[in-house]
């Protein structure tokens, strides 16, 4: 069997022996669960090992008939891009699974149930990334947010329904644009050769400027949603604030890259005229993110609000590198996504295990634990400084990489971006003052430090922070080609050093 | 240029030690300082052969370099991680790790009774790789990364004892305020990317000359604004008093040795941009001179010692930027008063540090006073670095200040005139008040409880203290003996025709220096020396002394203009974004639930009611087909 | 004769039945409403396959047919539960749908 | 032509039963009615060749589904006589106007229809026998649907046995119990149990009401359901008007 289909099926197993074992049995159901991740974790390391860097083909490609009638395929396929992403997927599924062990207890349904839609959205992420046939993508991309909203409403805190709800109604609204935009594009293809729901044959279509435009927005906007941007951002800290933290790590890590990542494969490759006529003002919502998500991260009271503003900031970088249309603005963003994952994954879990401790997500409540619990307090402090993007750090290689890249073409944006960099120094540091530093405050003298199963969780996320930083290019051999080949496919090419106009 | 690959382990060495110290906990706690003080040895003993087989070489292939891997490459941005050693960064690889070992030694002493002993050596040794990266990075973006590690390390050590929250705010304060003139090298690095193409300083070098001045002014301009976050310059000096709040060894280290003079490292550095770029250049003279001054005044109006200290840390790099702003003959003598600096800056800090030491962590001057009976070897350190940073022949600071200030004069026109006065003017103000901090806490008659007077520091902290006075006394004979400094870097700066115009025959000058030192201490002397002290701060002063004590109102400033507004703003935004974005989404789905309710009215519950409705919409169908069909 | 007739007669049944739903209120009476517009569709369809010429109507016809005999099995079973708790058949006192 | 009259004859005779259906007031006759119209059908079948399909329409549909319409009937009781007055206001005439708008659409629309051809008519796929021609094709082409509807019927007759089901909550009540619990209610007029019914040496049918002591009938004294369901004959004829009291002379 090919990998991609593999990698996807073992998920679909795992979930069906969850199945079987009996209610009781709940630490089975963690093993078991803990174990099918590891196992796709490897099956996935191995096809990127077997992946051809300097190939600009998709590749593991498979093509099967689903419903033939409207020519709809299962096709699969990556490139360096989608690869990524699915490694990033992978391996931290079982760092979530292993990190919030204790999670599904106080759930609504068994730890069952919380387990095997864990595993069932990790097969739909491994199928959004891999999908080729824009029929196929759109099933993934909205089958993603069942067990989504189950995790958030089902095994949350506070107003999980009405977060889940609302999570679900915007994700729902984007889908249904993106659908009308993809019927669209399927009756164009019928006019012109033959029904296809096929990429790369859907980027061939001749279309006039406004239906460009207009289909354009159709995915713009769900994808927007996703990954989020200002405006369609308000689910997000909501959600976040909600869903228990392994399910934030997923849904800020994995879910919201599609977003990101639908922007690379559907938008720019499918509609390269429409992207140029709207990049002003994408450029405009990235930069507005960026600052907007850092002041309102400042402002946070609570802290799973503030990571997730902090990712609202950063999402704004991957998506202005996006539109920055240059190699580094490219690399760079599809780098972010991969490091964002890790270093939210960090922030979320060590955020998560100090909430369970104490009892509450407000900062104000902490206080002193870098005294209390110093391994506790040193996670959350890397975690932060990747988050403000330290050079060493992984975010720090793409973080630049994306301002270089914009800087080459849209000065003015990298200006009020790299302010960004100042504000994300505040929106770590206040709370990192608060919670870790200073007296340690009544309520926080008997927190119980990371046992060894959380420091194991802990450590390979870490331990990719800073290997990236220092030596990212093993990820950047696999990104670059795709990258390159994607600007090239669209007719970009990267600004020349300008000396200054000499 | 000549490879060698051993380059890395000068760096490698400290971080491996803080790594190691860091990741085995309290198992390291019995050997890990001594670990780290090894280490960091060992960084100066490879150093210190670096420099001896440069010795051996001829000025152009004094230069060493190591590629270690490719860092960063997408499309052409390629970054090597590379090591490069020249002339220039041995003088600071050699300061750093020579006054950083010192210090640790120091610290087994000083920080003998803290139980996180080995959690400061590990920042310690971190901070010594972190500063050495930045000086031995061969491109701005390795500079960058070495830039942000000081900043790192300087961000826990000032927030060691960060359960007090006063010092958690002060290293906060200290990073923001670095990461503000980080964006400033962000800004230059991608501003120099964007127009050359390259970001490595021999590349930079190279395509400086086909850049317009315009580019090249803003690079200048933004590296000046990354240089006043790292060496507490004008206008972002704020961080620097309360940076104090770290351990005594930190601000010796960091805060006056060698961090803080990073900026003029990137100055110097970049020095082919700003002699290209005279705007940048003056701007440059400009921040040195004002710096040069605030530091000085508030150094007159400040009770604790290290703060006083640091206001003199500020003044002196004020010098020292004013130096590398007045072209290329002012380079090499920034470089000196640096080095001299680092000297009797470091000496004086851990002269302070060990009076607060023996008087039990007291820092306010006005609660010292002849402590020269019971600490003689710390007052004889302390003493031989004050004279150094007055400018008295022959010690150190009079070879490096007294040409800053004659290469002040002698840069032509009012320009000249102006700065020269200015930087004479500072020597007093120099003078005043470190013969201030001297008289009160050596000379007059103790302040304190005389049952439990100060007592001399042991042995590990004097021997540091004593080999950084015998650099106060010897480094500014042996630097500028026969101009070897000058010599030395030579290679690296573009060819400059001697002095400017000579206003003044150099001893003149040398001369008026030397007056204005003898009427500040004066003055100091007249105003402490002779009567008592009152043991607090008197309050009936003058408005321009209140002003001083409150730092002539830099945070004052820099509350009401970023803090508040910002605050205000981040309110505002949150409030926003909470009534009008998510507003508008709640309110549309207030305006479904509304429209729900009142359409749910339709239904009765009743069955027939419902088949009637089906009947209906039955009827209206088969009537639309039928209207089609027709 | 023409095969239309059936049709015409079937279209009367129907509506006849359709009334009949919605004005009784006997849940039994109603169901056997359901089961004439059944029957009358059923007419159409064996028309319809005389019309044609093949016996496919009829086969759905017989689809039909049982369809119906278990609608009407199930249906009839759910009358006799709501007759025992409520002890009613009329559908308006089952107005269950609107709470 | 025999079609035809049996056509003018019974398709009239359908649509009132099916008219009447409507206006009948007991579910009883409803139900005959239907039948009758069921009957009908199974003519019509018949008559244009699906000989099988009326045979299943008389065995089945008449038989069966009516015989059950009838049983639940008599479980539900036979008091199910609605009152035809309609309780939900403008429901009646909005149904009706619909109803025929409906009806007239549709035979317009039939009326409009046309084929392009003549009734091609069963004479060639009966050719082997109609029950041999439908088996043909239900066990080839509609094999997968009768499988699936067969297994829907399964479905059904489970469905209806757990729905008709009831679970006993309490125990069955004892004779003892339902003594005891007569007495303990609020009157002991019924204690000694309900008065049996008939008229003393005059009829003592289950259907006629005893008398009281003032000569008025007792409804206590018959089955509720022959009470409810007005099968209830009338006693007073029964009665004695006037107990002649007055003593004859002894001769």
């Amino acid at each position: 069997m090919n990998y991609l289909t593999l990698i996807m099926a073992i998920p679909l197993v795992g979930a069906a022996l969850i199945a079987t074992l009996p209610q009781a049995k709940s630490l089975l159901a963690k093993q078991f669960a803990l174990g099918t991740t590891l196992i796709a974790a490897v099956a996935t390391i191995l096809m990127t090992v077997k992946f051809e860097r300097g190939n600009t083909d998709l590749q593991f490609v498979e093509s099967y008939d689903w419903i033939k009638a409207f020519g709809i395929k299962y096709a699969v396929g990556v490139d360096g891009i989608a690869l990524v992403l699915i490694l990033m997927t992978a391996l931290l599924t079982p760092i979530v699974v292993l990190a919030g062990w204790n999670e599904s207890d106080n759930g609504r349904w068994s730890t069952k149930t919380f387990y095997i839609l864990i595993l069932v959205l990790q097969t739909m992420s491994f199928g959004v990334f891999a999908a080729t046939d824009v029929f196929l993508f759109y099933v993934f991309f909205e089958a993603m947010l069942v067990p989504v909203y189950f995790l958030i409403g089902g095994y949350g805190s506070g107003e999980r329904t009405a977060a889940a709800v609302k999570f679900l109604l915007y994700s729902l609204f984007g889908g249904l644009l993106m659908l009308a935009s993809i019927i669209a594009l399927y009756v164009l293809s019928g006019e012109q050769g033959g029904h296809t729901f096929n990429i790369a044959a859907l980027s061939k279509l001749e279309m006039s400027s406004t239906t460009q435009n207009f289909l354009f927005l159709g995915f713009f906007i769900a994808f927007a949603i996703k990954a989020p941007l200002f405006p369609f951002h308000t689910w997000l800290p909501d959600a976040a604030k909600s869903a228990t933290p392994g399910t934030s790590v997923l849904l800020l890590g994995v879910l919201d890259k599609v977003g990101t990542f639908g922007m690379i494969r559907y938008c720019l490759a499918l509609f390269p005229e429409a992207t140029k006529t709207f990049t002003p003002l994408i450029i405009t919502l990235s930069v507005i993110s960026i600052v907007y998500g850092a002041f309102l991260a400042i402002g946070a009271k609570d802290i799973k609000r503030l990571i997730a503003y902090t990712s609202i900031s950063h999402f704004g970088f991957i998506t202005l590198g996006i539109f920055a249309m240059t190699t580094q603005g490219h690399s760079g963003a599809t780098l972010y996504m991969f490091n964002h994952g890790f270093s939210t994954a960090a922030l979320f879990l060590v955020a998560g295990w100090m909430i369970s401790r104490r009892g509450s997500s407000t900062i104000a409540d902490f206080g002193g634990l870098q005294r209390v619990t110093p391994v506790m307090a040193w996670s959350f402090f890397i975690a932060g400084m990747s988050s403000l993007a330290l050079p060493g750090l992984s975010s720090f290689v793409s973080e630049f990489l994306v301002l270089v890249g914009t800087f080459t073409r849209y000065p003015v944006a990298a200006v009020i971006a790299t302010f960004g960099i100042v504000l994300a120094a505040l929106y770590i540091l206040i709370p990192v003052q608060r919670s870790l530093h200073g007296p340690t405050t009544p309520g926080n003298e008997n927190l119980a430090d990371l046992n060894l199963r959380e420091k194991i969780a802990i450590a390979p996320v870490i331990a990719v922070i800073v290997f990236l930083g220092f030596y990212p290019a093993p990820a950047l051999n696999i990104i670059n080609p795709a990258a390159a080949h994607v600007l090239s496919q669209i007719g970009f090419t990267d600004p020349a050093p300008t000396h200054g106009g000499k | 240029m000549l490879v060698n690959n051993g380059l890395v382990y000068l760096i490698a060495l400290p971080l491996f030690g803080a790594a190691l110290l860091l990741l085995s906990g309290r198992r390291a706690d019995r050997w890990g300082h001594l670990l780290a003080t090894a280490l960091s040895g060992m960084s100066f003993i490879l150093g210190a052969v670096q420099f001896y087989q440069m010795l051996g070489r001829s000025p152009e292939n004094r230069a060493v370099s190591q590629k270690l891997f490719s860092w960063i490459s997408v499309g052409s941005f390629n970054i090597d991680a590379g090591l490069l050693v020249d002339q220039l960064s041995i003088c600071f690889v050699l300061l750093i790790t020579g006054v950083g070992t010192l210090i640790h030694i120091y610290s087994i002493a000083y920080m003998d009774h803290d139980k996180d002993r080995r959690r400061f050596f590990a920042y310690l040794n971190f901070f010594i790789a972190a500063m050495l990266l930045l000086v031995m990075g061969d491109s701005y973006l390795n500079l960058y990364v070495g830039w942000e590690g000081v900043g790192l390390a300087s961000y826990l050590l000032i927030g060691f004892w960060n359960h007090k929250p006063a010092y958690a705010t002060a290293s906060k304060k200290a990073f923001i305020a670095n990461r503000v003139g980080d964006m400033g090298l962000s800004f230059a690095i991608m501003i120099a990317f964007a127009t050359m193409g390259t970001v490595s300083f021999s590349g930079v070098k190279e395509a400086a000359e086909g850049t317009s001045q315009g580019a090249l002014t803003a690079i200048g301009i933004m590296l000046l604004l990354a240089a006043t976050g790292k060496s507490a310059q004008f206008p972002l000096q704020a961080w620097l008093g309360d940076a104090m709040a770290g351990p005594t060894p930190v601000s010796a280290l960091i805060h006056a040795a060698t961090m803080v003079t990073a900026g003029v490292y990137l100055i110097t550095r970049s020095n082919f941009i700003f002699d290209a770029a005279p705007t940048a250049q003056l701007l440059v003279v400009i921040v040195g001179a004002i710096t040069l001054l605030f530091g000085a005044i508030i150094g007159t109006a400040k009770d604790d010692i290290k703060k006083a200290l640091a206001a003199s840390t500020m003044s002196q790099i004020g010098y020292m930027v004013l130096a590398t702003g007045l072209g290329p003959v002012g380079y090499a003598f920034a470089i000196m008063h640096l080095l001299t600096h680092g000297f009797f800056k470091a000496g004086m800090f851990l002269g302070a540090g060990s009076v607060m030491h023996g008087t039990g962590d007291e820092v306010n001057m006005r609660k010292f006073g002849g402590i020269r009976h019971f600490m003689p070897i710390t007052f004889a350190t302390f003493g031989l670095g004050y004279l150094a940073i007055l400018g008295v022949p022959p010690f150190a600071g009079f070879y490096s200040k007294d040409k800053i200030i004659e290469t002040a004069f002698y840069a032509g026109g009012i320009k000249g005139i102006l700065i020269g006065s200015v930087a004479l003017f500072g020597a007093a103000l120099t003078a005043f008040y470190m013969s201030r901090v001297m008289i009160l806490t050596f000379a007059g008659t103790p302040r304190y409880d005389i049952n439990h007077p100060p007592h001399e520091s042991s042995f590990l902290m004097l021997l540091p203290m004593g080999i950084l006075a015998i650099g106060s006394v010897a480094s500014g004979f042996l630097l500028a003996r026969g101009e070897a400094l000058v010599h030395w870097l030579e290679p690296l700066f573009e060819a400059h025709e001697g002095h400017g115009k000579e206003i003044l025959p150099p001893v003149v000058i040398s001369l008026m220096a030397l007056a204005v030192v003898i009427i500040g201490a004066a003055i100091a002397w007249f105003k402490y020396g002779r009567g008592t002290v009152a043991d607090t701060a008197p309050t009936d002063v003058s408005i321009f002394t209140r002003i001083a004590r409150r730092d002539l109102l830099q945070d004052d400033f820099n509350e009401s203009v970023f803090m508040r507004p910002g605050q205000a703003l981040t309110r505002l935004l949150v409030k926003t974004d909470d009534v009008v974005v998510d507003g508008t989404v709640r309110g549309v789905a207030a305006a479904a639930l509304a429209s729900g309710s009142s359409l749910r009215s339709t239904q009765t519950g009743f069955v027939r009611s419902y088949a009637a409705l089906i009947v209906i919409g039955a009827v209206v169908l088969i009537a639309a087909i039928w209207a089609v069909t027709l | 004769m023409n095969p239309t007739n059936y049709l015409y007669i079937s279209a009367l049944l129907f509506t006849i039945g359709a009334i009949g739903v919605v004005v009784r209120r006997n849940a039994i009476v109603v169901f056997m409403c359901i089961e004439l517009m059944l029957n009358a569709a059923n007419l159409s369809f064996v028309t319809f396959a005389r019309i044609n010429g093949n016996l496919d109507g009829q086969v759905v016809a017989f689809f039909t047919m049982v369809v119906a005999a278990c609608e009407v099995v199930v249906g009839l079973a759910i009358i006799v539960t709501i007759y025992r708790s409520r002890r009613s058949a009329s559908v308006d006192d089952a107005s269950l749908l609107k709470r | 032509m025999p079609e035809s009259v049996l056509f003018w004859i019974m398709g009239p005779l359908a649509v009132v039963a099916a008219v009447g259906m409507l206006l009948v007031k007991k579910a009883v006759h409803s139900a005959l009615l239907l039948a009758w119209v069921m009957v009908t059908l199974a003519f019509f079948y018949i008559a244009q060749g699906a000989l099988f399909l009326g045979i299943v329409q008389v065995v089945v549909y008449t038989g069966a589904v009516m015989m059950l319409f009838l049983f639940i009937l008599m479980l539900v009781g036979v008091d199910a006589a609605d009152s035809l007055t309609e309780t939900i206001r403008g429901l009646r005439p909005i149904a009706i106007t619909a109803a025929i708008g409906f009806g007239g659409l549709m035979v317009s629309l039939i009326s409009r229809a046309t084929l392009g051809r003549e009734p091609v008519g069963l004479d060639a796929a009966n050719a082997a026998g109609n029950v041999q021609g439908l088996a043909q094709l239900l066990f080839s082409t509609y094999v997968w649907p009768f499988e699936v509807v067969s297994a829907l019927l399964i479905t059904a007759a489970l469905g209806a046995m757990v729905l008709a089901h009831r679970q006993r909550e309490v125990a069955r009540p004892s004779q003892r119990d339902l003594s005891e619990q007569r007495f303990r209610s609020g009157s002991l007029a019924t204690a000694a149990g309900l008065p049996g019914p008939g008229v003393f040496a005059r009829h003592n049918a289950v259907d006629v009401p005893a008398l009281l002591p003032d000569g008025s009938a007792a409804p206590a004294s018959i089955s509720e359901t022959l009470r409810t369901r007005g099968d209830m004959i009338d006693s007073s004829e029964f009665q004695l008007d006037q107990v002649n009291t007055e003593v004859r002379e002894e001769k």
